[in-house]
């Protein structure tokens, strides 16, 4: 199968989805079930040939680049086909097949209205390709690329799909609805920092010598400082906004809330569970192994504003009358340990980034799902009018009760290690990086863990707790159907699976994280 | 090279011959007033072009212009008269407009621009006169151009497609 | 032979088919002309494959597929005439204004 | 090549499988050992049994929870005889994860593991023994809940928790379990969820926790990145060797850690969860307040004892710890004197409880405070036990509806003054025991050390075995002498709810007998076979002055209840106010601990603050992005309003006027048909050449 370590397996990844996207729009709208069956049918082959690349990769080298192929692509720019995966993209990679598979499972039977099966997993699997190349993509300009494709289906999602309730916006004399607001707001938020990223990418192209986007040989460029003084500052500042607008980090954040609140249930599931991923995986692709002296520079000012994100996220999410707007103010906190550990530039501290990621990406996504299903159910995302779902429905309420457990990071859970080991890692930062700050972040964290467990907690309290209100009583509200189960389960069970046995992601960044702080380090 | 030196070339003979052939020959499909006739009269232009292929080495075009065309397509052409019912009298009005001398000047301006370019850019030069065969043609097509050979092969089906669905007879009409 | 004996006679056919799409009414004499033309770019390739003399025979292999997308192009174009005649009682292009917005 | 496999393989890295022996008891014994994993997991596997399949078996799940507390029980037992014949100290690790390296320091490793030593066994026999009791109580008390099966699901996540938390060799795992109590116990206090108070309490019991748990954190990650190891027995190893890292960092380390205690053992101020948890189902209040929960800040520092005692380590933290306890002891004794809640009565004194092992610990005496711990986990699981009964009975929780009782309840009547009197401290019950051995460690610190804290919290706690006494006398009388005031027909409860009341009545009057100064040392013994034991202070012989001062403060408080509260129960309540009117209302009212903490940290924080944060994201935050979409709004309007429509416009309105009119005559030339067309194009193309031939 050597033609399938040599690029093709990665290939096949990424781009089948882009082939059903093909192969659907060969297919008449009328043909639900075939439409249906062709979408999942290529999300699974993705998510196949992900799963034969996950066996097949070598734990013991996992610092080195992977099923890697290097093509010539666009010569007169010097831009490559050059992908690879390592440990640090394996399992962010596996994870966006994964639960693209499931949102197509889910959808199966829960179409947004209006209803139009076709073009919507036409996006789903269009997104599915983007994500997946971000993740495998060893070129800038590739990696580039993908990283804005995946714009464009959710801007759709959220502009097509959306929540229409009608808001009032300062500057405007009518109302407008949500969700193009949201869409818009989102787009614009992403690009204006995109084109700050491209910018740094030709930085980074015009400085190195020779000429390349090639990330391996910019890694290489990297450590050799080849980027220093104010020419790299500004190269990082450059990047830095490209990925915190989507990561994303306070306060940049704003997007985020409207953008999940009004997307649909699917969108919101993706843009949790793998869209935010591509902002830090950005930083520890990027940003971190190209520029380190100046990640070093600026690594407090991460760590303050991503304890910033953890506590204001919090609070914020105390005041939320709305579920949906609560989960995705829960994310600013998350994302907020996320970045609190890679600015610790340690060891614990990126693979802690990478386990809180994958976490993140399982236990928010699921979270989504639920409150998407309750809001299908209920009409209504506001959390006053709810109470007793338990009663109403158990295993639903039983789920999201887990789910919310796992999000405050109860250990046995996914969500403890990324947690716990983000505040490991700040005690102990990079030597020569702020003690001061560090460990200040790290109380502070911890203290914005207390916070987490709080807003989480009311929330089950209002929502799932208490006497059913009268307003739903004899109303027909069925619990948790079959297709949803069959998406949530498997969340359910990576949860557990990484809560319980963390190696899973640990064994295969372990390698890769000691590399990257290696080369780039000198640790 | 005087005219002398090149009348007094056989083949060049030939070529004349074939020449003023097809030249009348493609005269009479764009001026008669009997469709049939135009349809019969490409026969004898066509064949003439296959002549000159076989003189210019290229056995296997000429054999195709043969079969494809005098043998496939002017038979298709037949057929298509007689669907359209088109007129086979003598009545010049409805099958020419009206207005010639425009046409016939755009048609001798282009033979004009051509025929000076090509002169200007070739002069006299000679033609090497290498033949070759079906087998050669046969190799390039199945190694060289077998992308092109496939893409032409789809583009036949698509067409043969089209075709049938078009001209089919619509069952709701 | 020079090549361009062939050449010239080319442009001639070219020249007459031009003349004759211009010029005729009926639909499948358009076609019959539009043969001619393409005849007459046939010669001109084969000319100037003999001209080259390259081993790779572009232009032989040019004129197979030029014979090939014309018997393609006879098949649709007959296809539509009769289709327009069948709707319309008649085969003449220029009681065709569709293209007229 | 390393495989996908390889995630799945313990202990990877060559013999990761380790086991760290101080005393090996080999023989059968060190089979008990190296098994005794099985303990905290069978109570795991059967939570995920009871969930599965607990609704399918006949008795609903609850004899899958039972079975695993038995045999935690059994194994316990079996254990602590092992190690009462030859000693025993022993830890496996098996490696679950490893980060590399941390930067200058060891490898990162995560383990999973046990350790059995004479502390833990001791905790593993109390929760099983009386986890046992609880679990066979709650049979009858849980009969026809709605949740039933999930309750002992919970039960046994809440058992399983603990046990974790007991085995655990390294504070991760530590962690592990101690959050996993206290999620269980989150789903158990908030059992009865229907009603929002209880959910409130559960609530209020986890984020408490959650508040001290950041010091526990912060503890574990000093102590585990300094000394390069989370494994306890190497973070002790660091402090005998007297570490100077570790001891830069001790005193930090040692009141983080502390404060993660105070959070699960309900020191002041973290005590305010502790009563509001009594909204859980009884058995669960019994369990959470003798063995389980409450007892896991006291097992901490027990477990990290040596880092407190050892001088240039925490010993400073001590003092803090001494205190806490002083203060904790009486003032929330104090409290339980105004309780008209019978359970919340326990609750308190519960807490009070508490505050004398956390001062014992303060004090150095380790064995003293785990002694109290132990007896103390018999007897209150016991009054819990009857306290329920009682509820069962008469369907109130309050005193006011009782009276009379004995006569209706004889078992329950009789187990709880057995309770009663071990937890006042009378002779030769269980309590006297402990808490005896306690003030004689607090006499001992006050003279080699402890100076003017331990002095002053030796008297508290005097005064505090008064008002022990004095206050379970008021709930003796109140529950079961005098009239009957409750509605209908109180019944004295089933056979499956009174025979563990005997059960653990039998424990409470024997359970101090293993450790009579200058009689018995047993249990020193036990704890003594530890993997580091740094010397504490132990009583050989009984400290006949602090016996004889106790005992008279006990009998006083007895005395003093008898006096108040036996003859007149009717008007008791009148009586407090009388009595102690300056004190009742701040008793009444907790000391406004809880107005503190609701108006003052917990309010602001979910209304103002969380308001103003949001206000700031969605004012000036995303006023700011607004702010940007107006200008570009703004700025497109002037671009197109003048610039383009009045200033660019003009020409191109007149361009488009020409336009317009040169297009209706050009369109002539439109004329649909192609051979115009096709002409135009051929001409153009001529014309082209010739334009080239010409110009080019």
């Amino acid at each position: 199968m050597s033609w399938y370590d040599q690029g093709w397996g990665l290939s096949l990844t990424v781009f089948l989805p882009l082939v059903g996207v093909g192969t659907l729009l060969l297919i008449p709208k009328t043909q639900e079930r075939l439409v249906k069956a062709t979408a999942l049918g290529f999300a699974l082959a993705s998510f196949a040939a992900s799963v034969a690349l996950l066996i097949r990769f070598d734990f013991g080298s996992s610092a080195a680049f992977q099923f890697g192929t290097d093509l010539s692509w666009i010569p007169a720019i010097g831009s490559r086909y050059h992908i690879g995966i390592d440990g640090i993209s394996l399992p962010l990679l596996v994870l966006s097949t994964f639960i693209t598979v499931l949102a197509l499972v889910y959808s199966w039977d829960h179409w947004p209205e209006p209803r139009n099966p076709k073009a919507f997993s036409a996006l789903i699997l269009l997104l599915a390709t983007g994500m997946a190349g971000t993740f495998v993509a060893l070129d800038l300009i590739l990696f580039f690329i993908f990283f804005e494709l995946v714009l464009l289906p959710m801007y759709f999602m959220i502009g097509i799909w959306g929540d229409r309730a009608m808001i009032r916006l300062p500057g405007f004399r009518r109302e407008v609805e949500t969700r193009l607001y949201a869409a818009i707001k989102f787009f614009l938020f992403t690009l204006f920092g995109s084109a700050f990223m491209l910018l740094g990418f030709l930085a980074l192209y015009f400085k190195a010598d020779p000429h390349t986007f090639d990330i391996v040989a910019l890694h290489q460029a990297g450590a050799m400082g080849v980027f220093d003084g104010t020419y790299g500052a500004w190269v990082f500042a450059a990047l830095f906004l490209g990925f915190a607008v989507k990561v994303p980090m306070w306060p940049l954040h704003t997007w985020l809330p409207d953008a999940h609140t009004a997307a649909p249930t699917v969108g919101s599931v993706l843009l949790a569970a793998i869209l935010l991923k591509l902002g830090s995986y950005g930083f520890i692709r990027i940003s971190l192994p190209i520029l380190p002296q100046q990640a070093q520079d600026w690594a407090p000012v991460i760590a303050i504003l991503a304890v910033i994100a953890i506590i204001y996220g919090s609070l914020a999410c105390l005041a939320q009358t709305d579920m949906k707007r609560l989960i995705a103010f829960s994310s600013v906190g998350h994302m907020g340990f996320v970045m609190l550990a890679i600015a610790t530039l340690t060891e614990a501290g990126i693979n802690a980034a990478v386990i809180g990621m994958v976490a993140h990406g399982v236990i928010t996504g699921l979270l989504f799902f639920l409150a998407g299903s309750m809001a299908h159910r209920y009409h209504t995302r506001e959390m006053a009018r709810l109470g007793g779902n338990q009663k109403v429905m158990p295993i639903l309420a039983g789920i999201l009760g887990f789910t919310a457990m796992a999000s405050l990071g109860l250990p046995g859970l996914a969500g403890f290690w990324g947690e716990f080991m983000a505040l490991l890692g700040a005690f102990n930062p990079l030597d020569g990086l702020s003690l001061g700050v560090f460990r200040t972040a790290m109380v502070v964290g911890a203290i914005g863990t207390v916070l987490t467990a709080g807003y989480l907690l009311w929330m089950l309290q209002k929502v799932n707790l208490g006497e059913v209100p009268d307003e739903w009583a004899g109303k027909d509200l069925h619990d948790a159907d079959r297709f949803e189960l069959a998406a949530w389960v498997p969340l359910v069970v990576m949860i557990l699976a990484i809560g319980i046995w963390p190696k899973l992601v640990f064994g295969a960044t372990e390698g890769a994280v000691a590399n990257l702080i290696k080369t780039a380090f000198g640790g | 090279m005087s005219f002398t030196d090149w009348i007094t070339d056989a083949r060049n003979v030939v070529f004349l011959v074939i020449a003023l052939v097809m030249v009348g020959a493609a005269v009479v499909v764009v001026a008669t007033r009997n469709v049939v006739h135009a349809a019969l009269t490409l026969v004898v232009a066509l064949a003439g072009s296959a002549a000159l292929f076989v003189m210019l080495g290229a056995e296997f075009v000429a054999w195709t212009v043969v079969l494809v065309y005098i043998g496939a397509v002017v038979v298709l052409f037949l057929f298509g008269i007689m669907i359209t019912r088109a007129p086979i009298g003598r009545d010049s009005v409805r099958l020419d407009h009206v207005r010639r001398w425009p046409a016939a000047l755009i048609a001798a301006s282009v033979f004009g621009v051509m025929a000076w370019s090509t002169t200007a850019a070739f002069g006299g030069e000679e033609i090497s006169d290498g033949v070759l065969k079906a087998e050669n043609i046969g190799d390039l097509l199945f190694s060289r151009y077998v992308i092109p050979f496939e893409a032409v092969s789809f583009v036949l089906l698509a067409a043969l497609v089209g075709g049938i669905v078009l001209a089919r007879k619509d069952p709701d009409r | 032979m020079i090549v361009n004996q062939f050449l010239v006679l080319g442009a001639l056919l070219f020249s007459i088919g031009v003349y004759g799409v211009l010029v005729r009414r009926n639909a499948v004499l358009v076609l019959l002309s539009i043969e001619l033309m393409l005849a007459a770019v046939n010669i001109n390739l084969v000319a100037f494959g003999a001209f080259v003399d390259d081993a790779a025979a572009a232009g032989q292999v040019f004129a197979l597929f030029v014979i090939t997308v014309a018997a393609a192009e006879v098949g649709i174009g007959l296809a539509i005439v009769v289709l327009i005649f069948r709707n319309r009682s008649s085969a003449n292009v220029d009681e065709l204004d569709l293209m007229k917005w | 090549m390393t495989p996908l496999l390889h995630l799945f393989a313990l202990a990877s890295e060559g013999g990761e499988h380790g086991l760290d022996v101080v005393t090996d008891p080999g023989g059968f014994a060190g089979l008990l050992a190296s098994w005794a994993w099985l303990i905290p997991v069978v109570p795991l596997v059967a939570t995920f049994a009871i969930v599965l399949v607990g609704k399918r078996l006949p008795w609903k799940g609850w004899e899958l929870a039972e079975g695993s507390i038995a045999f935690v029980a059994v194994y316990a037992v079996a254990l602590l005889i092992a190690n009462w014949q030859a000693p025993m100290a022993v830890e496996h690790h098996v490696t679950l994860s490893r980060i590399d390296s941390l930067p200058g320091l060891g490898d990162l490793v995560l383990e999973w593991g046990w350790v059995v030593d004479g502390l833990s066994i001791m905790m593993f026999t109390v929760v099983g023994v009386v986890g046992f009791f609880v679990f066979t109580y709650a049979k009858g008390y849980m009969e026809g809940d709605v949740r039933f099966t999930f309750f002992f699901a919970s039960f046994s996540l809440f058992a399983g928790g603990m046990l974790v938390l007991v085995a655990a060799p390294n504070l991760i795992q530590l962690i592990v379990g101690w959050e996993l109590v206290g999620v269980a116990s989150y789903l158990l206090i908030g059992h009865w969820w229907e009603d929002h108070d209880n959910n409130a309490a559960a609530i209020k019991a986890f984020i408490t926790n959650k508040v001290a748990d950041v010091g526990l954190f912060v503890g574990v990650i000093i102590l585990g990145i300094t000394v390069g190891s989370f494994r306890i027995s190497d973070v002790l190893d660091a402090v005998a060797h007297g570490d100077s890292a570790v001891a830069q960092v001790a005193f930090w380390a040692g009141l983080a850690l502390f404060i993660g205690a105070m959070g699960k053992s309900a020191q002041m101020p973290f005590h305010v969860w502790l009563p509001d948890a009594m909204a859980g189902p009884t058995p669960v209040s019994s369990l959470m307040h003798a063995a389980t929960m409450v007892t896991a800040g006291v097992y901490l520092v027990g477990r990290m004892f040596p880092l407190y005692q050892t001088p240039g380590m925490a010993d400073d933290v001590k003092i803090i710890i001494v205190l806490v306890g002083g203060a904790t002891l009486l003032l929330t004794g104090l409290i339980a004197l105004v309780q008209d809640d019978i359970k919340k009565v326990l609750a308190y004194s519960t807490l009070s409880q508490l505050g004398y092992m956390t001062a014992a610990m303060g004090a150095g005496a380790y064995t003293a405070g785990l002694f109290h711990l132990f007896t103390h986990a018999f007897f209150k699981g016991l009054l819990f036990l009857a306290a329920g009964s009682v509820i069962h009975g008469v369907h109130s929780n309050d005193m006011s509806d009782m009276g009379g009782l004995r006569r209706f309840m004889p078992s329950t009547y009789r187990t709880f003054v057995i309770g009663s009197l071990a937890l006042a401290g009378i002779f030769p019950l269980a309590g006297f025991w402990s808490k005896d051995e306690i003030l004689a460690s607090l006499s001992h610190d006050a003279g080699a050390g402890g100076g003017a804290a331990a002095t002053l919290v030796l008297w508290l706690a005097i005064l505090g075995a008064f008002v022990t006494a004095f206050y379970m006398a008021r709930a003796v009388y109140l529950t079961f002498f005098g009239e009957y005031k409750g509605e209908g027909h109180p019944h004295e409860s089933p056979r499956v709810m009174t025979w563990p009341l005997w059960g653990l009545a039998g424990l409470a009057v024997v359970a101090g007998f293993v450790n009579m100064p200058g009689l018995t040392s047993s249990f020193t013994d036990w704890l003594a076979s530890r993997v580091h034991v740094m010397g504490d202070h132990h009583a050989t012989a009984l400290n006949w002055g602090l016996a004889v001062l106790g005992t008279a403060m006990a009998l006083g408080g007895i005395a003093a209840g008898t006096r108040l509260f036996h003859r007149d129960a009717a008007t008791q309540q009148e009586r407090d106010r009388l009595r102690i009117p300056v004190l009742y209302p701040l008793l009444e009212q907790k000391y406004y601990f809880d107005h503190l903490y609701m108006n003052g940290v917990v309010g602001p924080i979910k209304g103002p603050i969380a308001r103003f944060v949001v206000w700031t994201n969605q004012v000036v935050l995303d006023g700011v992005v607004h702010a940007f979409g107006a200008a570009a709004r703004l700025a497109s309007r002037f671009v197109y309003g003048w610039a383009d429509q009045r200033g660019i416009d003009l020409a191109i309105n007149a361009a488009a006027a020409g336009t317009g009119e040169a297009g209706s005559v050009v369109r002539r030339a439109q004329t649909g048909k192609v051979q115009q067309y096709a002409g135009a194009l051929f001409a153009g193309a001529v014309l082209l050449v010739v334009g080239f031939l010409i110009f080019g």
